[in-house]
């Protein structure tokens, strides 16, 4: 794959077309049936829990959030293949991804609520938290691999990050160490064709994301991330380099954010409806859809049958996350150090004393 | 304000061609706070531009223009995404005047929304004022007003030192003020008392300039006078405003957003010790952050400094 | 002090095998200072190691590496040079454990040499340890003896917290002093009383510690009696000590090397300020770097704080 | 030059050999008997100057210095083609192209013994004082690149780093975003082997570090840097790139530190004799005196009968210098601002009170 597909001929590694229909069947990932659907129906679960929290904020029961919508098939592969002993290392657009290692909805909704005790992933093993500072994840990856080539584990680490992230110095040094050290990292750029308002082409003149790999000396290849086969190939040849001890690769899976940036952007500004039709008919559920539909598997029916009952998954678990109750004072200063120093006691004291001033102040006033 | 930093670019990009704006999503989108908008169109894409996703490519590049004869702009998107530049920043951006002999000036204006208060996430809450206030050959500035954000914008720009412009998102919207239209100057460097009072100094500046308003409405019940002074300018800092306050109160506090030690009200007690020890009723006092990474929104109350927080130090401070 | 950090590094690398000591020319050659010196060779490449050229990656890679369980420490060639990697501190070494609500243990390292006074370039002189301790997240530890910093090396490296660990580089072969071969800890956040007095409390540390004792000759002729701290840690403060010793004198006196504004300076007087008001003859004074550049060698002595630089200031406030 | 010198195919531009015979005729620019004579005595006065700055150092009277022996003929070609009105970004192993530009040998040796003064370059225009942060400085290129194409002007950018340099972040954030912003910057790597101790291979596992070019969508060459001829080629051929306004060109000039890193370093430490001696044969300055010698242009007996003028010439500039005199208390301060602010005053006030108070209290004592 590597080698045909090499990045300096700028090839995109597809398996469906847009339509479904299987173009490329000497790469087909052997698949069942079965995990197909699986897998589709991850897809759809996060697809509606994704278009779902949209709702929530518009109703201003959640603050920020960053869609998904239109990406699914890069976490979804992601997730398919990631182990319990394997590290994620996210952005903040890898929903599936993250629900496959163990993270709840409702942390999720939590920690876009705005409660830190959502990033600590109390069932999920080897996850990070979510990463603001672009590209910045990327380095921990690199460290990762490096402790795991130190203790000779099975791991590999999954790490992602934006086409705007390419242009950070962080996205250079990351995968410069991981290539130095040879570590298992797969670096995975998600190239959903903007970053905010910023399309691809002003980040970097070169001819695609994955050939920034020669600059490293890695593996690396352009998929079509709205392909779900593509993508799961596309890392099962990865892994199988890592394992090999030849060190990272660079995937560049290009996509299209369906949605806003987040959800205080308005993409109306920045693109046109032609470019968002274009895009649409390359949506990878559709496509998968589409697959499944030729094959029997689901039906329209189904979905609709099944939908209800995620709806109201992604529901309770929302509900969940509102009722999370109020944010301890205690809690703004108990996890900056593993020992609280004294200072930090006095001011949360302090703090206390305040709270309670405040309290008979209030209550004179009544 | 937003409107009122607009309008500040806006009078500059038509008076002075060497001066170009940029920055992530600052042209065709206007920027996340749409701070920007409407400039590329009037002024094209060569002068206000999107510039790769790269804090330290922007702040770098425009030391490079500005030392070849340009007046660049450029927007950090947040405060919180300032850090990849810190380099640029500390290494360069404050020191090629002083290593060229001041062969090479370096006009340029960093500017970017900080502070807390508007439910964001993680990196969009911060105010570190106080760590560029301690880099040699920076200036720092913070407007608290529409009015003052214009003017000080334009004194910024004109002027020949890199300056970093601080702007409290929290006010973005909030404050509404007619602001002239014409071109006016807000000299950079010196506070501003915005009201006279005799028990208590209170020193603040950006969002705080109004919590601590809020909270002289509680001191006023209280029977408590308070001279307020807007800083306005966190290096180089008005020592003279600040000390002829202090000499006249005999008290003296400062409310500040950012993390407690080593903060901005540490420095400003140190000046009231230094210049008006003997005058001193009271230890100079801080309403400040905790020394914790500020909360994410469900707990960011327990963080901010409001009226509240502010009155219950005017008070301790008084009874002193 | 050279040889007691080597010898910290030495116990911990034999006793520990998720120790690992990585940074730029630190394998082979031993480091710029030889501080690493023989270390690879003892224990292989894959313990200790050259990286790449780039201080985010190495700080990065480290938190990777310690949320994965091991306990890196790495080496900021010279202080000057730890600004690429600011981002990655301020934004990440500092909060994992907190973002991650405690999840994610990052017990890491970071040394680096500090300080000037070797008639170096420029970059290779700064003390800007105030910044590191206004971040949140943090601690910051300085020695100024050889027996202390072993002491304290070995105990940030089996802390559970990330550590700026900063090396007056001055004094590396300055101070002459047996060391003990054996392991031994000095707890972290205790500053040290190196010699009690009672006319005035002088709170240094690093390089500085030596240049006070020099003065205190000085002192001793005019009669005036010194109480002598080591801050050791520039965060957590140890107020407790400071504030038992000011109570006691009455007068205190920080010397930094520093910056002025917004320096560890300002935030020791408030200290004093905040715990001991009452108690204050005279206004916390300090004597500290200008609000400038560290010049080049040939301009460094009129910046440098000397035994006559801080004599002047212990006279003025002795005699307030 | 740039196709059939891909970067891809990791090809090694050379024109003469290591005997300084012509080995690639159609790539000989065309150079003049006279000029390129020039050009030999002015690698030969920075390399006279160079090593009596050693020497110089080893007496005491300078702090470190960082050797250009070996890498002269980067710099001369560099030196030979800039222009007035073209920029020189150094980094800080480019004496020869800093002295082309009108930078004083005094100057520099000012500041090498601790001046600021000998950074203002009084009578050299356009040339950045030496940039010690690695790598931080091709940012500037860029930036200056930049103001370049907004005002249309004939100019070009010469910005320097090392091999090291390229692990920088702001190697990649400067080079790409030249590369979108089409800007007429010619980077340029001295790849001397090492970066301090540290060799080329452990800085990535890139092939060669011109195939970065690669990831910013810009052209590259692999040039020998000991070779001048072909330094001066690759620079013309880029020059052209720049001004067709094609954007920049990144140049990976081969080369050896044939001394020590800075005057406090031991490379006995970490590289062989053997390893010397071999690059010792592809010094700059041998194969082109061979090639100057052939041609009857130049002789041992010139050289010998003109080194002592340049020697001498060296030792009044570095007396000079070192009869600059005391650096004023003001000086300080005086640079910090356009204006200096009142607390700055203060500060110089202050310390002006003590040093009065400081001989009063010396002269009383004795
Ligand atoms: C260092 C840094 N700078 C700026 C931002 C603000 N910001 C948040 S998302 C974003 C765009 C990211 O684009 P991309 O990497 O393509 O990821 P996408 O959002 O498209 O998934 C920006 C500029 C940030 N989070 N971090
Ligand atoms: C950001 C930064 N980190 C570390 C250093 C210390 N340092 C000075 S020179 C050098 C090696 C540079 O190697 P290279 O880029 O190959 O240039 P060369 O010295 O070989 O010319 C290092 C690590 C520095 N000056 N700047
Ligand atoms: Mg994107
Ligand atoms: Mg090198």
């Amino acid at each position: 794959m590597f080698t045909e597909y090499s990045v300096l001929e700028n090839k995109l590694f597809q398996i469906i077309d847009d339509n479904g229909k299987v173009v490329n069947p000497s790469y087909m990932p052997s698949l069942s049936d079965s995990e197909v659907l699986k897998v589709y129906k991850q897809m759809l679960f996060a697809r509606t829990a994704d278009l779902q929290t949209v709702s929530y904020q518009r109703q201003g029961r959640i603050f920020t959030y960053p869609p998904n919508y239109g990406q699914e098939a890069i976490s979804a592969a992601v997730g398919l293949r990631i182990r319990e002993n394997d590290w994620l290392v996210p952005a903040f657009r890898e929903m599936g991804a993250m629900l496959s290692k163990g993270v709840t909805l409702k942390e999720l909704f939590m920690y876009f609520m705005g409660y830190e005790d959502g990033s600590a992933f109390k069932g999920a093993n080897r996850v990070l938290p979510i990463s603001v500072p672009i590209a910045s994840q990327l380095v921990h990856a690199s460290g990762i691999g490096y402790a795991i080539n130190q203790t000779k584990e099975d791991s590999i680490v999954y790490a992602f990050v934006g086409d705007g992230g390419t242009s950070e110095g962080d996205f250079h040094e990351a995968i410069n160490f991981a290539g130095v050290w040879k570590v298992p990292v797969i670096f995975i750029i998600q190239n959903n064709q903007y970053g905010i308002s910023t399309p691809t082409r002003m980040q970097t003149a070169s001819e695609s994301l994955a050939i920034k790999a020669v600059a490293y000396g890695v593996k690396g290849i352009k998929v079509d991330g709205n392909d779900l086969f593509a993508m799961i190939k596309a890392i099962d040849e990865s892994i199988e380099v890592c394992k090999k001890g030849e060190g990272p690769v660079l995937i560049e899976a290009i996509t299209y954010r369906k949605g806003a940036h987040t959800t205080s952007d308005d993409p109306t500004k920045y693109r046109t409806k032609e470019e968002e039709m274009k895009w649409d008919k390359k949506d990878p559920m559709k496509r998968l859809m589409a697959y499944l539909q030729e094959r029997g598997l689901w039906s329209t029916n189904e979905e609709e049958a099944i939908l209800p009952q995620y709806k109201e998954e992604v529901d309770r678990q929302f509900i969940e996350a509102e009722n999370y109750g109020p944010y301890p004072n205690e809690d703004v200063f108990k996890y900056m150090y593993s020992q609280m120093p004294d200072d930090l006691k006095d001011q949360l004291n302090e703090y206390e004393r305040f709270l309670k001033w405040k309290e008979s102040k209030l209550s004179n006033k009544k | 304000m937003v409107n009122a930093i607009n309008d500040a670019l806006d009078i500059k990009l038509k008076e002075d061609s060497s001066v170009v704006v940029y920055g992530e999503d600052v042209g065709v989108e206007g920027g996340v706070f749409r701070v920007t908008e409407g400039l590329q169109k009037k002024y094209g894409e060569n002068r206000v531009f999107d510039s790769p996703l790269a804090e330290s490519g922007i702040v770098g590049t425009a030391l490079g223009m500005s030392i070849a004869g340009m007046r660049p702009i450029v927007e950090m998107q947040f405060c919180g995404f300032i850090y990849p530049a810190f380099n640029q920043i500390i290494s360069h951006v404050s020191r090629m005047h002083n290593r060229s002999r001041g062969k090479y000036k370096t006009p340029m204006v960093i500017r970017m929304p900080y502070g807390g208060g508007i439910n964001a996430l993680e990196h969009h809450s911060e105010s570190m004022e106080s760590i560029f206030g301690h880099i040699p050959g920076l200036k720092v500035i913070v407007p608290s007003t529409p009015h003052d954000a214009k003017g000080m914008l334009i004194s910024a720009i004109e002027g020949d030192d890199p300056i970093l412009f601080m702007e409290p998102k929290r006010i973005y919207r909030a404050i509404k003020q007619e602001v002239s239209e014409d071109k006016y100057i807000i000299p950079l460097g010196k506070a501003n008392v915005l009201s006279q009072g005799t028990d208590v100094t209170v020193v603040a500046y950006g969002a705080m300039v109004r919590e601590v308003q809020k909270a002289m409405v509680l001191a006023k019940e209280a029977g408590i006078s308070v001279e307020l002074i807007d800083l306005r300018s966190i290096y180089p800092i008005d020592k003279e405003t600040i000390t002829k306050s202090v000499k006249k109160t005999g008290r003296l506090i400062t409310v500040t957003e950012g993390p407690r030690t080593y903060g901005v009200g540490s420095e400003i007690g140190q000046i009231a010790l230094e210049e008006a020890f003997l005058h001193l009723e009271a230890p100079p006092a801080r309403v400040s952050g905790f020394d914790v990474i500020v909360p994410l929104p469900k707990g960011e109350h327990h963080y901010m400094q409001d009226s509240y927080k502010i009155f219950y130090q005017i008070e301790k401070t008084v009874k002193y």
